[in-house]
């Protein structure tokens, strides 16, 4: 839906960009996921009313920055030194790591094995950024797509040899496509942990209020339940706790 | 009786393509002036000039004592006064023949419509086309159009008129009627200019021929004079070729 | 290759939700483009170099960059300027708008100059100003000449609209992403996309012939 | 708003070498597109119908979708049958071709048609075939009417190659999108792009008017 | 002595128009035969008919022997037999006016350059444009691109020649040049085909004098028997406009 005008009133309005299943997506004209479920309880337990709108990545970005019409954003976003001169974050909310997805009998054992194969990634995310380390920022072998989806397609299609994301949409795919032979490869060495937090303009008075009602969430069980719905496994909160 | 249109020292160049070199000329009231000469001599450019269509580069035109030159006279209005006919018609296609010969009335004299109408049905009934009034241009014949174009101009009442080469863009069997539509119009007093080729209409209607070559008028009198004892050399020349 | 229609099935409402978006979306912008692009056409081909200059630019800038920069630099730059926040839908029409003026003056200049000569000079000849020609004489047959090129620039706007989707204007591109990353899958939602943007430009050129063959 | 100049200063040799991508892309495709088009033209022209039939539905089919969609059917689809797999240079070069063809076609025949009948009479009535006439009577007059709108389909062209981006074509919004990524930046990537589009495209038009008067 | 054409009970309408309604004559070698008659009468299509331009609804043609509807002769072997002239030239203005006039002796009768090139200066000098070889047709008049045209025509060494309304596109003081042309052909025993609305010509010239109307032969006989006694009411209504 579109944006209303009032942007200093009570509601708080947050901009996603709903294309990564299964984070947040557009469930047919509803935006879904697990920020979003997760979302929902840390405004209960902040008292405050919100609003979400799929706004794409840019837009996101860009507004956010500036904090007039979207005053937050939640969207998978990873907490990076870079960015952080950029905006403010919450405390995180979200462990994830990059993961590498290749074919049945292939012999990528590690993100190492990757440096001279053909890798895509999805343009933006960390899996760009990690991969763009280890490749070179103007290596043709690592392949930029606009979206995951188009990513693992080129893995499909033999494009390329593997393909770096998120855990959680690696996790998806592999879940959507049981008889496509994929075999996924986590490296907790080379891909070290990384941490969501919800996106904020420089100086925002948001951080105040969100910061510890998503401490309370996570505490109380109810993250662990969202997780479990989502993921179907339980959550290392305590690390996540940690964090800081 | 003094004149009607004074042109004195006219040029006109397009860049360095001297068109009009000095073009000294008078017409009186109710005269019928034929312009005869070789392709590219000037005779278009000659009768564009009297109406704005070409800028003048040089010299004074004054059309019932109005100055052309000068700034202070609306341009527009001066056009009003001399109707132009062309060799192609340019009716406009998208309209009907009566809405060709009612636009400018009423946009121009501000006329309303139903006397722009009664004015323009009764200028088709003179050039012999009553019936045409809701035909659009496409259907008529090159004859038909020229006359509708003749009326479209009579219809702004206009003290003058211009013709380009009316009938040479005409098959030869059309060219009579045209012709005797202007022949009509000069026998009921109208001041004329014609540019033409037809030298029996010269012959018959002209009050005096005007032979021009390269932007200079070479020789001008009475049409028997012009026709039987020319006194240059190029006229001869000329009129060997075509008559 | 395991198609799968049920998807397609599932997101048939979104889809002509978002078909009625482009095909407003279009509309809109066409209109607006057509009378901007006259304007800007009309300062085109003036003889004053205070409106030649800036008209000249407008058509270069427009139809020299790509679409996509320019549906950013709106998005972001001219709707919050004025609204104050950003709204997809609006910087859509405004973009869209403005990119086609670019193209619809160019179509304006050339059906204006495609006519011939004189029809202008007996408009003049016959005492008409310049505007009294343009408007009973020129325009009018002008037009008439435009309809191909304009259905043209019509067929171009509606599929250049699927470009509204990086913004997330919900027209028909906008929920074949979002089918596209519920189920990652490529086929079924792009597939389905470029036969409904076929039936609507395919019918619109049918349409167009029509109304030439009529007019 | 903060400009960083100097993060577009550390990308200049990619977008360098992105905009002799672009460029490269563009040609090789206008190239095969113009071959591939005049023959989608005469068979579109053709009184055979089996020749008719297939070519007119080529040109609806690459006018009337999206781009978008075509890049992603040739990537996807044609490229990975013959090669076994993706290429994204290859698919951009392939649909970029196949795309402009349905625009060169449409190109010639107009160009064609606009030759008076005349030319093609007085070449028949001194007992020229049909193909004698058309090389040197017919083409060689028509291909100089069809420099301005050749000159437009190769900039529409350059400006579409920017949505190869998606498959990671390395050109030059391909290395905006990266620019992008890395600093988290909206317009010193695009407005940057934007400029680089305007001059290749604004040359290239001006180089066209040289050709055109010199003709 | 045969004829060199025969044509018999010749139809041709297009769609609903029936334009040729049933058009028999001969024309016998060296003979030259001027067509006249009123516009849209069906002049063009006739002669156009001939060398299979359009291509006839009925009737047959017979040119030298050959039957013109018989699939078995190749159509661009007939044309190579008949020049055709026409109205607006139709000159080939991206070539010089010598690659126009070699342009088919090379590609059609297969010729040397050298010969084609020999062939074409001879007829430049023959219709007096020796100087022209290398100019481009937009710079030539319309006489100059008329005798040109007829050059090239020429140059197919034709046993026919075919001219539509030749001198109708041209300003008044460039018919003579053509018409001397054409007077030249014919005298050198030229069969020729005219359309024309010169009536002096069809009198000096022809051998025989056609009268059209409305898709059927009305009259015809010598130009001094058509001209001075026409037996048909049409004729002389025709000629009383046109002469
Ligand atoms: N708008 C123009 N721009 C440049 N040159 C022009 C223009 N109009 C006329 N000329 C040139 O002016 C010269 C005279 O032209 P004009 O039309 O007055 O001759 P004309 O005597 O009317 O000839 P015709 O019998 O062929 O109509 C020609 O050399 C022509 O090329
Ligand atoms: N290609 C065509 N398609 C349809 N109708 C045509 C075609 N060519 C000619 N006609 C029609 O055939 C009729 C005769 O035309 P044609 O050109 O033979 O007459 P014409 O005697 O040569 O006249 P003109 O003196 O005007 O040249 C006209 O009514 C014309 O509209
Ligand atoms: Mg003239
Ligand atoms: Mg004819």
């Amino acid at each position: 839906g579109c944006g209303s005008k009032d942007s200093g009133g009570t509601k708080v309005k947050f901009a996603t960009d709903a294309a990564y299943a299964p984070m947040e997506y557009m469930d047919k004209d509803k935006v879904a996921g697990f920020d979003i479920d997760f979302l929902a309880e840390v405004m209960k337990e902040a008292g405050l009313a919100y609003s979400i709108t799929n706004t794409g990545w840019d837009t996101m970005l860009t507004s956010v920055q500036q904090g007039k019409e979207y005053q937050a954003g939640i969207s998978s976003v990873s907490i990076t030194d870079e960015r952080k001169q950029t905006y403010d974050y919450t405390a995180p909310y979200f462990e994830s790591t990059n993961m590498i997805l290749v074919k049945e009998g292939s012999p990528i054992k590690t993100a190492v094995d990757l440096k001279d194969k053909k890798v895509a990634v999805q343009i933006s995310t960390t899996a760009d950024t990690l991969m763009t380390k280890i490749m070179g920022a103007d290596n043709k072998s690592l392949k930029r797509m606009d979206n995951n989806t188009l990513a693992l397609m080129e893995l499909e299609s033999n494009g390329v040899d593997a393909v770096v994301a998120d855990i959680a949409i690696i996790r998806e795919y592999v879940k959507n496509n049981p008889n496509k032979k994929f075999v996924s490869i986590s490296d907790s060495k080379n891909f070290e942990s990384e941490y969501y937090g919800i996106l904020l303009p420089k100086g925002s008075d948001l951080k105040a209020k969100l910061d510890p009602a998503i401490k309370k969430v996570i505490e109380n069980g109810t993250y662990a339940t969202v997780y479990k719905k989502w993921f179907g496994q339980e959550p290392d909160t305590k690390k996540l706790l940690d964090q800081k | 009786m003094t004149a009607l249109i004074e042109v004195k020292n006219l040029k006109k160049a397009f860049g360095d393509n001297v068109v009009l070199r000095d073009i000294s000329t008078e017409i009186r009231h109710q005269e019928v002036l034929v312009v005869i000469g070789p392709s590219g001599s000037g005779k278009s450019t000659f009768l564009r000039c009297l109406n704005l269509l070409e800028q003048p580069n040089g010299g004074t035109i004054t059309i019932d004592g109005r100055n052309l030159m000068d700034p202070a006279n609306k341009i527009n209005e001066i056009r009003m006064e001399l109707g132009m006919v062309f060799q192609r018609f340019h009716l406009f296609p998208h309209m009907k023949v009566i809405d060709n010969i009612m636009l400018a009335p009423i946009q121009v004299r501000k006329w309303p419509e139903d006397k722009a109408r009664k004015k323009a049905l009764e200028l088709l009934a003179k050039v012999g086309l009553a019936d045409k009034a809701n035909a659009l241009p496409d259907s008529l014949s090159g004859g038909q159009a020229q006359r509708v174009a003749i009326a479209r101009a009579l219809a702004m009442e206009p003290k003058i008129m211009l013709f380009d080469e009316p009938t040479s863009a005409l098959d030869p069997e059309m060219v009579g009627e045209v012709l005797a539509v202007m022949k009509q119009l000069a026998k009921e007093g109208m001041t004329m200019i014609v540019v033409t080729h037809e030298m029996g209409f010269a012959r018959e209607v002209g009050d005096r021929v005007m032979f021009m070559e390269q932007g200079v008028i070479v020789e001008e009198g009475p049409p028997k004079q012009i026709f039987e004892a020319p006194t240059q050399e190029r006229t001869k020349s000329f009129l060997s070729k075509v008559l | 290759m395991d198609f799968r229609f049920d998807i397609i099935l599932d997101y048939v409402p979104l889809l002509l939700k978002g078909t009625l978006w482009t095909i407003g979306i279009s509309i809109l912008s066409i209109c607006f483009g057509s009378v901007l692009g006259l304007a800007v056409g009309l300062g085109k081909m003036s003889h004053r170099g205070y409106l030649r200059w800036p008209t000249s630019i407008y058509v270069n800038f427009f139809r020299g960059t790509p679409l996509l920069v320019q549906i950013l630099l709106v998005h972001f730059g001219v709707v919050p300027l004025f609204l104050g926040s950003t709204n997809p839908i609006i910087a859509s029409i405004v973009a869209l708008s403005l990119n086609s003026a670019g193209y619809m003056a160019e179509i304006f200049r050339a059906g204006i100059q495609s006519i011939d000569k004189g029809q202008t000079e007996a408009a003049h000849s016959l005492g008409m100003t310049h505007f009294q020609t343009m408007k009973s004489v020129i325009l009018p047959q002008a037009i008439k000449r435009m309809i191909p090129p304009f259905g043209n620039e019509f067929i171009v706007l509606i599929k250049d609209s699927s470009l509204f989707a990086i913004i997330a204007a919900p027209e028909l591109m906008y929920w074949s992403n979002a089918m596209r990353s519920q189920y990652f899958k490529v086929w079924e939602p792009y597939l389905t996309a470029a036969l409904i943007y076929f039936i609507l430009t395919y019918s619109l050129s049918k349409l167009l012939g029509y109304i030439e063959r009529r007019v």
